[in-house]
């Protein structure tokens, strides 16, 4: 293997590529030796996925070269990259939700039977039941997608990909939905790969990862190559200087609100199954975080408060009065707003345009009128837009033009213009570029002063303790303790102690 | 009948006179035959110069598509129209919009709601098919008045004008047979394939059937299939309407027991006369009746 | 910056305009080549004929327009017609004066059913495809039922105007009535919160759950509107063929749903607009009228019909993508 | 842990057997009330007669099936077995002898033309429903130029058997034709790689596309098998009614997607089953041959049968729902 060290597996040259109205790729370049770590980032639509889908055939470039095994290449669709030995676990998680996992994970490579002419399900079942068991996942193969959260889908996900005995593996974001544990799984899997000589191009906007386990990083900005680094060689600023053309002051730059009167109480909130007895109440000003791990139910939670789920008992306190909720209308008509962590889902409508989908739940509120007053609507919304620096050719384009982290802010955006009361935010930084994350919590900082009351469910340990006033912990559907800003000041290792409750200590 | 003589007493020259023909469908066999006459006798007044032209548009048995089509026709200045209509009642403001616009139109196979309204009329009554079938019925049940046994009918399109009055012909015959019994009335929709799968459950159904009449051919042949295939033939008398092809053959092989022929070849070329003699200014009969014939065994070899 | 540029102009989107555009080149091509083929096509008698005729299919593709745009279809509007056209039938039947109550009673008793159709449909989240499958018959069979089958003679001459009378003995009561509910669709899809919302149930059904808007009612006002709007066109089929008929109006969804899809629309959910719907509507009528002036037998004029069809699709897609690309 | 317990029981898929569950219990429940109200239902024959009349319908319903699951429709069944019907039609007619040539002709004739709308929806990316719509209009015109509109007479005694011969005087041929394609169908979807690329597809597209799947050879066979099978059913047809006719199969397709509607297939595509799809057609076949043996009348058959297809739907979608809550 040693002997390949300074040989490039993948080498793509100038590559340029134009969307109607977006220059993704201007000129760019990447180079990836064997068996190494290449860890490529940018601001969100810097052309990172785009980039990676011209390597495995989804796209083509305008132009440029492409150089595998030393070899110009040029695929012309996913199943000529897959024979080279191109893999990618694509950002944007698609699962084929009514097979089952073997089936996922197998598809197009079926272990048969009889020359080939039936498939041998029972073989398929049994080698994907090894592989899930090697990877830590006590499933069944035979669970249908579907039945899975989404962390369990992004594994499925990982694994298809690297048992694909390919050559390279492209990971565009794979740990945006994962936990800990499931990250050190992969952290693992990684390794091992490496250690097999395989290369792997390794896209994430989390520095610790990145310093963690990559060799090299190749950055972009807008479009255009900016350099390469031995990560040995670079520091954590100098790296976001790079990215985002500009130094960052400390990221979390919280600034302490006076607390308002009492927003929302929950009372004994229990829907069958998923989460018991939850009660807590958050006040005009604060910023609420709620940890716990992937899978504790804190989303379905929140679900239910904005009136997307049912539940079954409990008491919602709204503004002093009790209020039941029976649908989103009512939630949104008293104030309340909710980004949902699943964006393609719940928060954007793909083929329409960004101002209408910053304004679709806004349109009850501009105004009483019959007719939409769609100059002074539109006005109002690239003003929102520009808030949240939304990149985008125009506001007219459709929002399946974005890239995935511009998406984010457009759904942002669309809250933020609802000037709610309660801003719930789930996993509002999941993809989201370090600048772009900056200006997040800046908002929410603002959006506090200005007395609105923020709950904020994060995975990201240190967006939690960096964000909040307040943080609760929550475990299997039960809250498992609660933390205070003033411990949080007194630098003991809270980072711990969360993890623990989340884990279910002390119960 | 009444004759008369066209609008404006100008008798046109051969080179001028452009005859238009409304077709009600190319798929049904009996309009099949009906535009086929017509066609045949146009082609030959076009190749003797009496006509300068003629034009045929189908309908495809769709109401509206027929009046879109007569709008289209009296925008092309046609000298005389022809229409075999889709519905009695549907096809009546085609009648007025002609007299409008001042171009004559002869009406062939079954008449509009106001069809004394329109210039001509070549035609046969559907209420005597009917009545031919239930009297043929009848006499082999024993003869009119004495008539015994159960009788299953097939029906057209319901609300199309041929099956009404073809309803109606047998409602005026067997039906008034004291000991005869109409069991069962079911749609076959004109179609051979839905006949014989009702026909099918019938046979289930009635372990004693006399006679099915059917108010087309197509559906006739249908039932036969099922009767055959059941083994009952020799039990059942099966009569229909129409004297298709298979029809005939079938009735000269002695399994259909009989079909009723509507004139095509009397009806098209008659239409095509009358429209030919309004055109050109001669006088004309303005209603001409075509009768039907029964066809059995015994006459169907002169049919063929 | 560049989003500076574009926010002065507004509401009408000129990307989907043309993307529009490819459509609107090939009518614009078909109208010349008639106008050049037929001396009949030319003059303007024809002209208001063809749009007499597109009126019926033209009222029930601006309604088929909102279905297909929030994510449906309804394939009961043949029968809908047959129940506007015996329900005025029996009304005006036992009294002719009735003209008034009959359209009524008629674009209500569609409307109603529009909302059963809506109803099933939101109610128990189904495909529209299957619902409307089976309501279809369900409809036909009541036609059947109201009428015994029988067709109603109408006589009255105030009923026979809507459908068969001009506007100063020139321009047809049904084109107005086109273009009324042309105008009305326009502005209700483009210019309303409900027209939004339609567009956001169509490209998202959950996002638009989760941005508040109350799906139910949206779904039930929208095929509550294409039933009001199939009575109208089955009241004026009705007055046109002067006759209250059960087997009426078979297929007029399919000719319909073309004309949407023609216009742009996708059967996804989501995309359309009624100008590309009016484009595709006049494109079915001059295929039709071109047809018929040019003497193309019935069997071939199917088979044009077909491949114009397919032809204006495919073309409309492969322009719309080499822009994207 | 609840899925620890399926790990152990394998191919034959459980839960979606419970979910089509619901469906089988109102087949058994409609069976059950036939078999007690009308006493012809009881007979062997009639049971032989009810499967007699699902083969035509069966044998689509499983191309169908195919389809539908692929993400697609077909809405040109009727269309294709009427060429099927004037192909065999024109070759009978020309000499009846040639029996064997003029059924293979009518299969690889409808073969072809699926493969056409394979082409065209995969080719473009069209929408099938679009593509179908088209092409039936283009194929039942064919179909009318083929026979000049005109009805074979079929008078071969062999080609006769086909659709009204009996295996031992007892067993229709059509019933052995229609149980064979549903099992190659059968072992086709559940035991190759087709079948998990049909599922693939019709699941997610993307997905299959990024899995290297070559979806456009899966679309084209899909199609072409629908063609085949559609054309076998048409020659069973056509030697039924004993007469190739160009008028033949109207409204067919329609048939056929509610019976695999009903057998629990989604509209939406990647999910469905052979055996669901058998249920769905039986559900059919008895309930048309239950009307006619009770005596329903043609008004009242057609409104009886949208609601049970409304029934049928609506509670299966119930059950399955609150099983998974
Ligand atoms: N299909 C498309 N049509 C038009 N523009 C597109 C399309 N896909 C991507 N773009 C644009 O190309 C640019 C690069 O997008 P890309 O998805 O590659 O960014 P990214 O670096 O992966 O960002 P992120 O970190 O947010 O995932 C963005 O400006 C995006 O808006
Ligand atoms: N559609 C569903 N059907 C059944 N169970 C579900 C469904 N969605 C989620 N669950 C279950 O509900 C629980 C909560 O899941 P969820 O992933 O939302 O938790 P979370 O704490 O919000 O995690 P995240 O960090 O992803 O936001 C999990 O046990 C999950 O398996
Ligand atoms: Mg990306
Ligand atoms: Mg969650």
């Amino acid at each position: 293997m040693s002997n390949l060290e300074s040989a490039f597996l993948l080498e793509m040259m100038g590559i340029t590529k134009q969307f109607p109205g977006t220059l993704a790729l201007d000129d760019v370049q990447l180079q990836v030796r064997c068996g190494e770590v290449h860890a490529l980032m940018g601001e969100n639509g810097a052309g990172k996925s785009t980039l990676m889908k011209i390597a495995a055939g989804q796209l083509k470039a305008d132009r440029g070269e492409v150089l595998f095994d030393g070899k110009p290449v040029c695929f012309e669709n996913p199943a000529e990259a897959i024979d080279a030995g191109v893999s990618m676990i694509y950002q944007e998680l698609n699962p084929i939700l009514h097979m089952t996992i073997a089936e996922n994970i197998f598809l197009n490579r079926e272990p048969t039977r009889f020359r080939g002419l039936l498939v041998d399900r029972k073989k398929m079942n049994q080698e994907a039941a090894a592989i899930l068991k090697k990877y830590g996942m006590n499933i069944s193969p035979q669970v249908k997608m579907i039945e899975l959260t989404i962390a369990q889908m992004q594994m499925v996900e990982i694994i298809k990909a690297v048992t694909f005995n390919a050559k390279i593996v492209i990971m565009d974001e794979p740990t945006s939905s994962l936990d800990a544990d499931e990250t050190e799984n992969l952290f693992r899997t990684i390794a091992e790969l490496k250690e097999r000589g395989i290369s792997i191009i390794y896209i994430s906007h989390r520095m610790e990862e990145i310093a963690r386990i990559c060799d090299r990083v190749t950055v972009f900005r807008d479009g255009r190559y900016i350099g390469t680094r031995e990560i040995s060689e670079i520091n954590r600023p100098a790296l976001i200087k790079m990215m985002v053309g500009r130094e960052l002051s400390d990221v979390f730059d919280k600034v302490p609100v006076r607390q308002g009167e009492v927003v929302l109480k929950v009372e004994g909130l229990t829907r069958n199954g998923v989460f018991q007895e939850i009660s807590f109440e958050v006040r005009a000003g604060e910023i609420l975080g709620f940890a716990g791990l992937v899978g504790a139910g804190r989303s379905e939670i929140m679900k239910s408060i904005f009136g997307l789920d049912p539940y079954d008992s409990g008491e919602i306190i709204w503004c002093g009065k009790p209020l039941t909720i029976r649908s989103t209308a009512e939630a949104i008509d008293h104030g309340i707003a909710m980004v949902t962590e699943d964006r393609k889902k719940y928060g954007l409508v793909l083929c329409r345009s960004l101002y209408e989908n910053i304004g679709l739940p806004n349109l009850k509120k501009q105004q009483r009128r019959l007719f939409i007053n769609h100059k002074a609507n539109n006005a109002k919304i690239s003003e929102y837009a520009k808030k949240l620096s939304v990149k985008a050719s125009s506001l007219s384009v459709e929002a399946v033009s974005l890239s995935g982290g511009n998406q984010q802010k457009v759904i942002l955006a669309k809250w933020m213009m609802a000037s709610p009361k309660l801003m719930i935010l789930d996993e509002p930084t999941r993809g989201i570029d370090i600048g772009a994350k900056h200006e997040i919590y800046k908002l929410m900082c603002q959006f506090a002063a200005e007395g609105m009351a923020i709950i904020m469910i994060s995975s990201e340990m240190e967006e939690v303790i960096g964000m909040s006033d307040r943080i609760l912990v929550v475990h299997e559907g039960r809250l498992n303790g609660q933390f205070h800003r003033s411990e949080i000041c007194e630098g003991i290792n809270l980072q711990e102690m969360i993890l623990n409750k989340a884990l279910g200590g002390d119960k | 009948g009444a004759s008369g003589d066209a609008d404006g007493e100008a008798a046109k020259d051969g080179s001028a006179i452009k005859i238009g023909i409304l077709q009600k469908s190319r798929s049904d066999q009996y309009q099949i035959l009906l535009n086929a006459a017509q066609d045949t006798a146009l082609a030959e007044l076009k190749s003797c110069g009496k006509i300068a032209d003629f034009l045929q548009v189908d309908a495809d048995t769709d109401v509206q598509k027929q009046l879109n089509q007569a709008d289209d026709m009296i925008a092309m200045g046609v000298s005389v129209i022809i229409m075999s209509p889709v519905d009695a009642n549907g096809c009546a403001p085609i009648v007025d919009k002609c007299k409008e616009a001042g171009i004559p139109i002869v009406i062939v196979n079954s008449k509009t709601s106001n069809v004394e309204d329109a210039t001509a009329f070549v035609g046969s009554n559907d209420v005597e098919a009917g009545e031919i079938m239930g009297n043929f019925i009848a006499d082999q049940l024993g003869g009119k008045g004495n008539a015994k046994g159960n009788v299953l009918q097939l029906e057209g399109d319901i609300g199309n004008s041929a099956q009404i009055d073809r309803d109606q012909g047998l409602k005026n015959t067997i039906y008034k047979e004291e000991g005869a019994t109409v069991l069962e009335s079911l749609s076959g929709k004109w179609l051979r394939e839905e006949a014989m799968r009702i026909t099918e459950d019938w046979l289930q159904k009635y372990p004693d059937i006399s006679a099915i009449a059917a108010e087309n051919d197509n559906m006739g042949m249908g039932a036969l299939n099922a009767v055959i295939n059941a083994g009952r033939k020799d039990d059942i008398v099966i009569v229909s309407v129409d004297a298709i092809e298979d029809a005939k053959l079938s009735v000269q092989a002695g399994e259909l027991d009989a079909t009723v022929l509507q004139d095509a070849n009397g009806q098209g070329t008659g239409s095509v006369d009358v429209a030919f003699q309004i055109a050109s200014g001669e006088t004309y009969e303005k209603n001409t009746n075509i009768p039907f014939v029964l066809i059995t065994k015994d006459n169907v070899d002169q049919y063929l | 910056m560049s989003m500076q540029a574009k926010q002065t102009e507004q509401s009408f989107d000129l990307a989907l305009f043309t993307r529009k555009y490819g459509i609107l080149m090939i009518l614009v091509f078909m109208i010349v080549f008639l106008l050049i083929a037929s001396p009949t096509f030319r003059t303007l008698q024809n002209t208001i004929n063809v749009l007499n005729q597109i009126s019926i299919n033209g009222i029930i593709a601006i309604g088929m327009t909102f279905i297909i745009i929030s994510g449906g279809i309804d394939l009961s509007i043949g029968s809908m017609i047959a129940v506007a056209s015996v329900v005025t039938g029996a009304v005006l039947a036992a009294n002719p004066g009735n003209v008034v109550f009959a359209v009524v009673l008629a674009a209500v008793a569609c409307g109603l059913i529009g909302l059963f159709n809506g109803y099933i449909i939101s109610k128990f989240d189904m495909f529209p495809f299957v619902v409307t499958l089976g309501t279809q018959l369900i409809f036909r069979g009541a036609a059947y039922v109201i009428s015994d089958g029988k067709s109603y003679v109408l006589t009255s001459n105030a009923f026979k105007e809507i459908g068969q009378g001009k506007l100063l003995g020139a321009i047809p009561y049904s084109i107005i009535v086109l273009i009324s509910i042309a105008f009305i669709g326009f502005v209700l899809l483009s210019r309303t919160k409900y027209g939004q919302y339609v567009y956001a149930i169509g490209g998202n059904l959950h996002t638009a759950v989760a941005s508040g808007v109350n799906v139910f009612k949206i779904k039930l006002l929208t095929y509550m509107m294409m039933g009001i709007f199939t009575g109208i066109a089955g009241v004026i089929l009705t007055s046109r063929v002067n006759a209250g008929q059960p087997s009426i109006g078979v297929g007029y969804e399919l000719d319909a749903i073309a004309a949407v899809v023609i216009g742009g629309s996708s059967l996804n959910g989501g995309i359309g607009t009624i100008p590309g719907t009016v484009i595709g509507i006049l494109m079915i009528g001059v295929i039709n009228n071109g047809m018929n002036l040019m003497g193309v037998s019935s069997f071939y004029q199917q088979i044009v019909k077909g491949f114009i069809i397919l032809g204006a699709v495919i073309l409309d897609i492969m322009i719309s993508r080499r822009k994207s690309k």
